[in-house]
């Protein structure tokens, strides 16, 4: 069963994105929104991989983050491409499409 | 509500006892959960394998004992305790310290765990 | 599908209270139905009547009220967190003889059993955290 | 000494409200003086009259209401954190019409003026973050 | 209360923008402070300096522009604005994605400022 | 003039000990309370002193741990010799004795 893990606090806290890479499973995804999406500035995005792929999965995680998030704290102009932007509409879709979520913060 | 044997939630605590009372809430579903025969598993991750510590004494810091609380829940058919070994390791813990017997869990197992739930509740 | 909310976050200490808000309008609007959101450690403060935000700042209390005439939801304040951090209802209010009870109308003080019901029920269950 | 106090945390969501009224009794004990006590950010929530903690729990109201009466201490919350967050008087409850005020009667509502002259006026100013 | 230019009062900002309402508190402590003609000096340092990113658009959050009201600080006077220059390189922030002219401060200098400072309050 | 370093949260933050450690002036002291208390635990500590001996001051800090709250937390069995435990009295003599305070959360 796919699990939608759900990121809200900033690259300040190393705890919340440690869960979220050691409970990820192979099919998984992660969502960041409202202070987790500073993880997509270029300085912190590959801090978050690095975190991220400690467990050496086959393939790279699927991350999303949350467009309304973004936006509002000014960093629109630096997501980097593999990380999918969606809105509060695509929020839900995720939830939908996933088993389950899980929210570490 | 009838009980759903098919069903398991898990329980995941990450919160040490007395930064809030998200400790003493977390506990106070599982006995709700129980109290409707859910089939719940507890995992402690993190600050929450502080939890477990045997010895605290909060009655100076006026705040209830979350050990001793913990250590009621098998009285109420609670029973599938977890623990994160690493968050274990990291806080220097050894059994004879924990107010509980618990299992303790790889970061492989947590995540199957997770696969393996129908929800989870993050506390 | 339907989905329960759990909400952690009181408005002010934490953005989650309006990411809540802002998720189950979206989901209302595709067509998903909400069985219950159950407001939990500092998200009861989300149900106090008395807050009085700043004209140009949000009102989440007002928002979730609108959005329960809209979609009839069941929107339940844990009795326990709330009863300790001064969210009453009338009844709670009398019990322990305070002069007045401060909830909004729309929420339901309520035990946790309505959390574990809302996890039996319910497809998806999202938590937003403090 | 002459002390001031800041208090930013609330019951049950931070250990620090307990600190702050520990470490204050604490201090007057050892007979220093206290110029003023202000509740900011979530720390208003000390002086919600309506909080109702279970027998066994501390209810960190009323242990400032006793300190007060003890101590002449002037216990200030901060009008526009507590409005915002529900904390209200009686003045505040009519100008926004609501029901009822549920500020404990040993704290005053004020404006941050009043933070600005403790730090002017103490020797110390501590603050119990969130 | 009568201005007094012998006392500094050093105001450190440590939270980002959204995350609670701290960042606009220190905001109205500061101006209160600036009518009563206190000596201040406002410190950015770790997820405070998030708050000075130029291109905030926080109204589909329901929010107020941290970074408008931060702007307007000079007009009431507030012109001493320091910020922890590891924390702008740590997120990757150049001068022109800053909405106030600010000085860069080193660890050393920060905790000169701390030591020379008559009280501290920490947002 | 001496500054009080209070801090309080659980080495889980790393923030607010760096924080410590980079305003941390000769002649100050730190006081761990609340959950910062569990920096005293055997794993720990040696982190903490990483931590604040960042700077490469000329002699170590010293450091106060408010005894209230390691009983509370059931600790007590394991504070570090070179950590000074003081009650709420002690904590209060501390704030006196200090020129100032400084609260890192």
């Amino acid at each position: 069963m796919k699990t939608l893990h759900i990121l809200n606090k900033s690259p300040k806290h190393a705890f919340p994105a440690s869960q979220c890479a050691r409970f990820y499973s192979q099919h998984d995804s992660i969502l960041l929104i409202e202070d987790a999406v500073y993880y997509t500035l270029p300085t912190t995005y590959p801090l978050f991989l690095a975190i991220t792929e400690l467990r050496a999965l086959p393939t790279k995680p699927t991350i999303y983050a949350l467009k309304e998030d973004i936006d509002a704290r000014g960093i629109s102009e630096t997501t980097p491409n593999d990380v999918k932007l969606v809105t509060y509409e695509g929020f839900v879709e995720l939830t939908a499409s996933h088993d389950k979520s899980a929210s570490w913060y | 509500m009838t009980p759903n044997t098919h069903k398991t939630l898990l329980v995941i605590l990450s919160q040490s006892p007395y930064s809030s009372s998200l400790a003493r809430e977390a506990v106070d579903y599982c006995l709700a959960a129980a109290a409707f025969e859910q089939n719940i598993q507890l995992l402690f991750i993190g600050d929450a394998v502080l939890q477990l510590l045997n010895d605290q004494q909060p009655a100076n810091i006026s705040q209830k004992n979350v050990a001793k609380t913990l250590s009621a829940l098998p009285i109420y058919g609670i029973g599938n305790f977890f623990v994160d070994h690493e968050a274990l390791v990291r806080y220097g813990l050894s059994d004879e310290q924990l107010c509980l017997p618990i299992r303790k869990v790889t970061p492989r197992q947590m995540a199957d765990m997770l696969a393996n739930a129908t929800h989870t509740l993050n506390f | 599908m339907n989905y329960s909310i759990v909400v952690l976050g009181a408005p002010f200490s934490s953005p989650s209270a309006i990411t809540a808000l802002n998720f189950t309008q979206a989901l209302l609007t595709q067509g998903h139905t909400v069985f219950r959101v159950f407001f939990y450690h500092e998200g009861v403060h989300c149900a106090n009547q008395l807050s009085t935000p700043q004209q140009d700042e949000i009102n989440l209390t007002n928002q979730w009220q609108t959005l329960k005439k809209q979609h009839n939801l069941d929107l339940v304040v844990c009795i326990a967190a709330g009863v300790k951090r001064g969210v009453l209802d009338q009844s709670e209010a009398n019990r322990h003889e305070k002069p007045c009870s401060n909830i909004n109308d729309a929420f339901d003080l309520s035990g946790l059993g309505q959390l574990v019901e809302a996890t039996e029920q319910s497809d998806r269950v999202v938590t937003f955290g403090p």
